[in-house]
């Protein structure tokens, strides 16, 4: 089992991501990078607003999933560095909860890989979502 | 033998609790009834299983100490 | 003539991109960001590495062709912002030259989206790279 | 009449500098030739010119004063 954490409990710091972007300017072989934020918004629904999500996961398990994301993108595409981080816990309204960081020596590669990686995180990682409204109620998110 | 079942988002809302124990299932198509002979209202939700963070089909062969996740459609991002 | 300017002079700093990140995080009809970066490559050519790239352009046709750019983008898909970065002057191997900023309520959009504006910044704004070498000799970038 | 030549990229080594003037030339078919004439290295380069910041072909007339920009492939990004 590969022991690799994914996870960042709560919100991910837009800080983080800046220097998340400062650590690969070492990396003289890459030419692009794609990034790809999630980031909670306020729907409404039946007349209230969203004021955050708690994410949950099967945390393992999901873990194992993200690995097998990385693999498979690496195997498919010429990249040169890879990184997704998940928040779990509560999220508010306007903050981000995923980030995938996606580089590559040209710029079709990244942009082409992203799209597929944000996907199979989507449909491939045992995550889910509950909607907390602005008056406390919660909704599951069944997507 | 017993298994150990462990549901995730809604589901544990659904059954009320996170976890649980159930004694003398051999598969996976015995353990889901028996799960929904006690909890009538998984009927109405869709959920796949896991088991040792495998997805499994209905005719999975269960062991003693088996970990089996119930899990409703993944919402991640 | 749109008097935008997306130029900005030397490499884009990380920190600014942390920042422009966190701005947005008052817009809450955003669920999806989508991010590209350019970065100065090391290449090798006849034995020595890439230091650095010049870049010049036709600024005043360059700012129209990056507004019509965006027009199109804004039409096409329905998408909340789009920013655009462009580096003049020098950067050096490693430092950031180009940021692609897109958001839009849904992840497909912002994704799709990012594949087209990065192409038409390629293909349709009059930028040119003048690659400077490590013991100071120039050669042109020629696509 | 008059019009400014602007150079870019590559093309400004070519010629040896950013801008000229040409005078008496009445159309971009012309104004090539005479470019040519004088910086017969340009011959060696793919180039695409502009008139006034709008692409323009090779019949497009010229008036007093236009700017025409000759412009090697672009290399954004």
């Amino acid at each position: 089992m590969n022991a690799r954490n994914y996870f960042i409990q709560g919100a991910i710091d837009p800080v983080f991501i800046g220097e998340q972007i400062a650590k690969h300017s070492s990396k003289h072989d890459i030419g692009a990078h794609s990034i790809f934020l999630g980031q909670v918004r306020a729907d409404e629904k039946v007349g209230k607003h969203v004021a955050g999500i708690e994410y949950s996961a099967y945390e393992d398990m999901a873990n194992q999933a993200f690995s097998k994301i990385r693999e498979e993108a690496f195997e498919q595409w010429p990249l040169n560095c890879l990184h997704i981080y998940h928040s779990t816990g509560l999220v508010k309204t306007g903050e981000l909860s995923l980030f995938v960081f996606c580089s590559s020596g040209h710029r079709k590669e990244s942009i082409k890989a992203m799209k597929q990686i944000v996907e199979g995180i989507k449909h491939k990682v045992p995550i889910w979502k509950k909607e907390i409204m602005e008056d406390k109620s919660v909704h599951w998110v069944q997507e | 033998m017993q298994v150990n079942v462990i549901f995730f988002g809604v589901l544990s809302d659904v059954v009320g609790k996170n976890m649980l124990t159930i004694q003398d299932t051999g598969n996976m198509t015995d353990l889901k009834s028996k799960l929904i002979t006690n909890y009538p209202n998984l009927k109405d939700y869709t959920y796949r299983m896991a088991v040792n963070q495998q997805m499994v089909e209905d005719n999975y062969l269960l062991f003693d100490n088996d970990s089996v996740a119930v899990m409703p459609p993944f919402a991640g991002g």
